[in-house]
């Protein structure tokens, strides 16, 4: 770990989680692995156009994070969102018919595997700016703080973001607002094809919020209950106007940076590495050995995951192209 | 709903705080506009009465509290941002553009973004090429926008309240050239509407004039001087960049068979260009001479008192624009 | 001098590749161009040649990368940055809009500003809202800089080598759906000129059309169409949208009169108002109808692949709106 | 001094001064002082426009960080800006030309009190938009550290442009190219009319610097010694390849932010507290103490530069206004 950036631990007991939770964090990390494996087989069919962003290694992140939310909360992402959707209980067919361009798609095929959004779940937006998400969960969480009803706002985003200007309006916004809003920075050391020690001074992004003064915390963000545990206490703070907290998740990206992208500059080593790390094998490993979850059970899951992201993506690649007959007009102005 | 003579400022106050009284949902963010009342004193008295939550100093960080305006309208509120000198909108580009403009699109129409950034720019107060711009094109090219330009008290309390009130995000392009100029305002007016179109503000069938923001009034004095000369030229407010609606400027190039457009801005890729394509297009046979258009010169703003005002459009200039058409 | 078959893309590369082995203060910066060559490979094999000084990776820092090409032309470089798609420049709009563009005439013509801005933008390619604009209007209105649009391997070489040499900021917009464009490019030439106007691609006495980048293509495809039912079009490809030079427009104007502009943006705000505008100033009497301009309606880009294609001007509409016209 | 934000000393022994020198150092305050106070006198004669912010109370800073600087060096800088040209040898005369939109101004009437330019001196630029300098001075460091001629650029720029992205973006470019440039922050306390207390989580921007691994220096900006005493080795270590340094000067603008402003939301207390540790006043009885200057050539000192600043400003006055004859296209392109 580079020198002078320490983990952090939240201090606070982190709110106990029952067996049935802790296994159904793992259905939740594979629902999304399964979805976007079935978003790669579509795309090799021929039904996800342009470009998308998988997010295969992250999914401890989105599943611990959104495990600590409620249902009124609000999040903000990016165009490597499918996950984050997901999470938060974002339909399958719908998030499929999107990326398929489908009248039946979540965004009505206006937006794209970039911009799903579904805004009574609280999913307020996918930015495929970089950066730009970060000022904008800082409004939702000035309206959650203005509203007064105990809401926060994730913002997740990536280690690259941190470099780009609306990460420090946002960080600082938040700061001096005391607004409740957890920025999670999923560090999956690359920003497209650019290793992260060539983009900024080191590794450990929990520095950055030293120059706030803003609670940070470091975690694996490949365990599950480790992200979760350190997002609930930051969360049950912003809550009680505690303020912001800059959540570090460390992470790896299984695949390239887009569907083009063979990840050729990541050295096979390093790979190796994070893949045996794999957030849900870690997470299995744990279950099994607190006796919670057997061999069979666990692929039964998977299975069944694998077969409903596959009726999904059939029931969306069967339903209407979205029409060029629509008033555009109405979609642009109210 | 009483009538009072104001000043273009304080109509922009009299609007901010009738809507802040209106619905409790909306808040002003800006820099300087808390206890200072703002730069420009566009916000005065608002802190005192709704409070430091919805009158809401900040950092100096464009991008960061526009940015906030989109996470705030998606979740219930109707945010309000003051752009100090609208040259800073350079600032917050990509939110405006590329978020703000875009989101209810990108979501397929499902969500509404309520959101006024009222912008102070314009030329004449000597504050050189980084203070002194309109704007009034960089973004004319951005669907999911709407822009409106005030060009007296009364059109800057109605757009205003109008902005607010459109559930749509509203670039509002006020002038500091302006300001100070009084005139009647009817207030407490309740049922406000969006101008969809330009006006009409003085009748003559000799010529058309089209200006904005501080234009107009160069526009209207142009025309006193043709009167003294017998020409008889409509004087016509574009208020509404975008969208961008002629049929009224068409109607009156159909009766006066002349145009004369005037912004305050380089002439290459100013919106002047626009309306003559668009007039053109539907009145081409109307026009007795090529449409002109009276602008900046195709360089920055430069300092010097003199050269400020000579690169203006003056009325002499515009007269004898008009003049040389007839 | 040898003239080879090559791409959009590859004419990019060696036009880089010429200019930075003719002079060592000439530097790229942007991300993912080192190593990797650029997400487009538009810098691919520069890295090798000219090393990680000369060919910078950055971090995602638009604004800081683009403010630091201000600081490297004032002091004796000639930087070049990739801003990887179009849309990014709204990130950076204040460096180059009240910076880059505005530093010569506010140091009263002291300094020189040799930068080039290289932005990769358009349609076509599934890339949706936020990632498919040519940005060819955020820029039109911004007095100090060039803006010009290769439409060909050749016109990128050509107009890439001559934005390095010189002295003042030029945007190059290049297009996406052109990269892999094939076409002759006489490569190794010393004496680039800018282009000052634009070029008359294909004579024709019957229409004049007027496009840019991937709008060129449609409008000759659009001649083709025409010519099978006898019509001839004369196809021109606007090149430089600033300084804008239409007089070799005009004087086709003066032959075919009929002009119809087609560009690869929003309806309200795009250049090809600009475009018919001049023209009618100077060539009014020549026209025969009013001038078309077919654009982009004024939405953001849907995602969906029928819905984005049904968006961008296509020959057909093209031919038909000659036609409507003749 | 707020918690986790210590005032850190350079451990590098400072360059010492000589006596002429540290006399000289007041010289340079006065006359920026004296240039300031008729800038201030000219504007009320109608000889200035728009509008003009003055640094009165900051001189220590540009004397200070000048006097660290070679011949060489690039310096970038603000609306504020005066007094950094003045340090650096700009003219008055075609300063004041400048601000009275004269022909003989150093940007010929063009550019104004907000754009002072001489490039020749290494003034590289002054930059209306808050933080927009900061890029272009990294930029200025990138040349000199391509140009292997150990140059270096001084950044100046106040605490409210700590809170702009292109802040953040200058200084994480900065330091993880290593670059050659000091980042000197005249923390005045006020961003226009509000207190930094509003706009940011510490009153020290020192911890900014935090967040880029970034060496940092908090000084007193009102003690030219020690302006220099922190520059010099910063300025050193950057010829020397060692990277950025972050320099925070608390300073105090005597008069309003600019001359529409009476500064009336300020404390008179704090006012006076500051008045008192006017840095010329302080500077003085040092090197009265120090025997170095006496009153009497102290205040030689002052009418001479009272009245050399008066002569200048006069010859600016009867030069020829700006011709709105000049091709101000060769102005716009070459
Ligand atoms: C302002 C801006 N610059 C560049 C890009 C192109 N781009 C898209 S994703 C990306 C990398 C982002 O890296 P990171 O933040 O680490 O997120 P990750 O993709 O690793 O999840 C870049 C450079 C962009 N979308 N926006
Ligand atoms: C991007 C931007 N936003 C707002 C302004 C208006 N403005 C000019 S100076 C200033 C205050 C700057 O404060 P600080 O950085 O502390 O410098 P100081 O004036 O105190 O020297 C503001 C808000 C601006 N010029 N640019
Ligand atoms: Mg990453
Ligand atoms: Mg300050």
């Amino acid at each position: 770990m580079a020198p002078g950036s320490k983990a952090t631990k939240s201090n606070e007991t982190p709110i106990p989680l029952t067996s049935a939770e802790r296994v159904e964090l793992y259905r939740t990390m594979v629902e999304i692995r399964e979805f976007e494996e079935q978003v790669q087989r579509s795309y090799l069919e021929g039904l996800v156009h342009g470009t998308t962003h998988l997010c295969n290694g992250h999914e401890a992140v989105s599943a611990g994070v959104a495990k600590a939310l409620r249902p009124d909360d609000y999040l903000s992402y990016t165009y490597r969102g499918h996950g984050h959707c997901l999470a938060r209980g974002m339909d399958a067919e719908a998030a499929f018919a999107e990326l398929f361009g489908r009248e039946t798609g979540v965004c009505g095929g206006l937006g794209g595997s970039m911009h799903l959004t579904d805004i009574d779940k609280g999913l307020i937006g996918a930015f495929g700016i970089v950066g730009a998400g970060l000022p904008v969960a800082v409004g939702a969480a000035l309206s959650a703080q203005l509203a007064g009803k105990e809401q926060v706002c994730v913002c997740f985003f990536g280690d690259g973001a941190t470099n780009i200007g609306a990460f420090h309006e946002a960080m600082n916004l938040a700061q001096v607002w005391k607004l409740p809003v957890i920025f999670v920075c999923e560090n999956n050391l690359y920003g497209e094809f650019t290793r992260i020690d060539h983009t900024t001074p080191y590794e450990d992004l929990v520095i950055r919020a030293r120059g706030y003064a803003m609670e940070a915390v470091l975690v694996d963000g490949n365990d599950v209950e480790a992200v979760y545990a350190a997002t609930a206490p930051a969360v049950a703070r912003a809550r009680g106007g505690g303020g912001p907290t800059f959540i570090e998740c460390k992470t790896y990206r299984h695949r390239g940076h887009s569907r083009t992208d063979p990840a050729k500059y990541r050295d096979p080593a390093e790979v190796e590495a994070w893949l045996k790390r794999d957030p849900l094998l870690l997470h299995r490993k744990v279950l099994a050995d607190d006796g919670l979850l057997g061999d069979q059970e666990a692929e039964a899951m998977i299975s069944e995951a694998r077969a409903a992201a596959k009726a999904a993506a059939d029931r969306a690649a069967a339903a209407s192209w979205a029409s060029a007959d629509q008033d555009f007009m109405a979609k642009t102005y109210v | 709903m009483t009538t009072r003579e104001m000043t273009y400022r304080e109509a922009i106050v009299a609007a901010l705080q009738e809507e802040m009284r209106h619905d409790s949902r909306t808040l002003i963010m800006g820099e300087d506009i808390g206890e200072s009342g703002g730069p420009f004193k566009t916000c005065q008295g608002l802190y005192e009465e709704f409070g430091a939550a919805r009158v809401r100093d900040t950092p100096i960080a464009e991008t960061g509290f526009v940015g906030a305006a989109l996470g705030l309208a998606l979740t219930g509120y109707r945010p309000i941002v003051e752009i100090m000198f609208a040259d800073f909108l350079g600032v917050c580009f990509d939110q405006i553009v590329n978020g703000i403009a875009k989101h209810r699109f990108m979501s397929g129409g499902k969500v509404d973004i309520p959101i006024v950034i009222r912008a102070i720019g314009g030329a004449g107060l000597r504050f050189a090429a980084q203070h002194s711009q309109t704007a009034e094109s960089w973004m004319m090219s951005v669907p999911g926008l709407k822009i409106v330009c005030p060009s007296s008290p009364a059109e800057a309390y109605g757009m205003l309240k109008a902005a607010i009130r459109d559930n749509n995000p509203v670039l509002v392009l006020e002038h500091k050239a302006l300001l100070s100029m009084k005139g009647p305002v009817e207030t407490g007016v309740d049922d406000v509407e969006m101008p969809t179109g330009p006006k009409i503000l003085r009748g003559g069938a000799d010529a058309t004039i089209v200006a904005s923001l501080a234009m107009v009034g160069k526009a209207l004095a142009a025309a006193d001087q043709l009167r003294a000369e017998g020409i008889e030229a409509e004087v016509i407010d574009i208020r509404t960049l975008r969208p961008l609606n002629v049929d009224l400027i068409c109607d009156s190039v159909r009766r006066t068979n002349i145009l004369v457009v005037v912004e305050e801005q380089a002439r290459t890729g100013g919106w002047s260009s626009n309306v003559v394509a668009d007039v053109v297009s539907e009145a081409f046979d109307y026009l007795d001479a090529p449409p002109a258009r009276i602008t900046l010169p195709d360089h920055p703003m430069p300092y010097s008192p003199a050269l400020e005002d000579a690169m203006i459009p003056s009325p002499e200039t515009i007269a004898a624009t008009v003049k040389s058409l007839l």
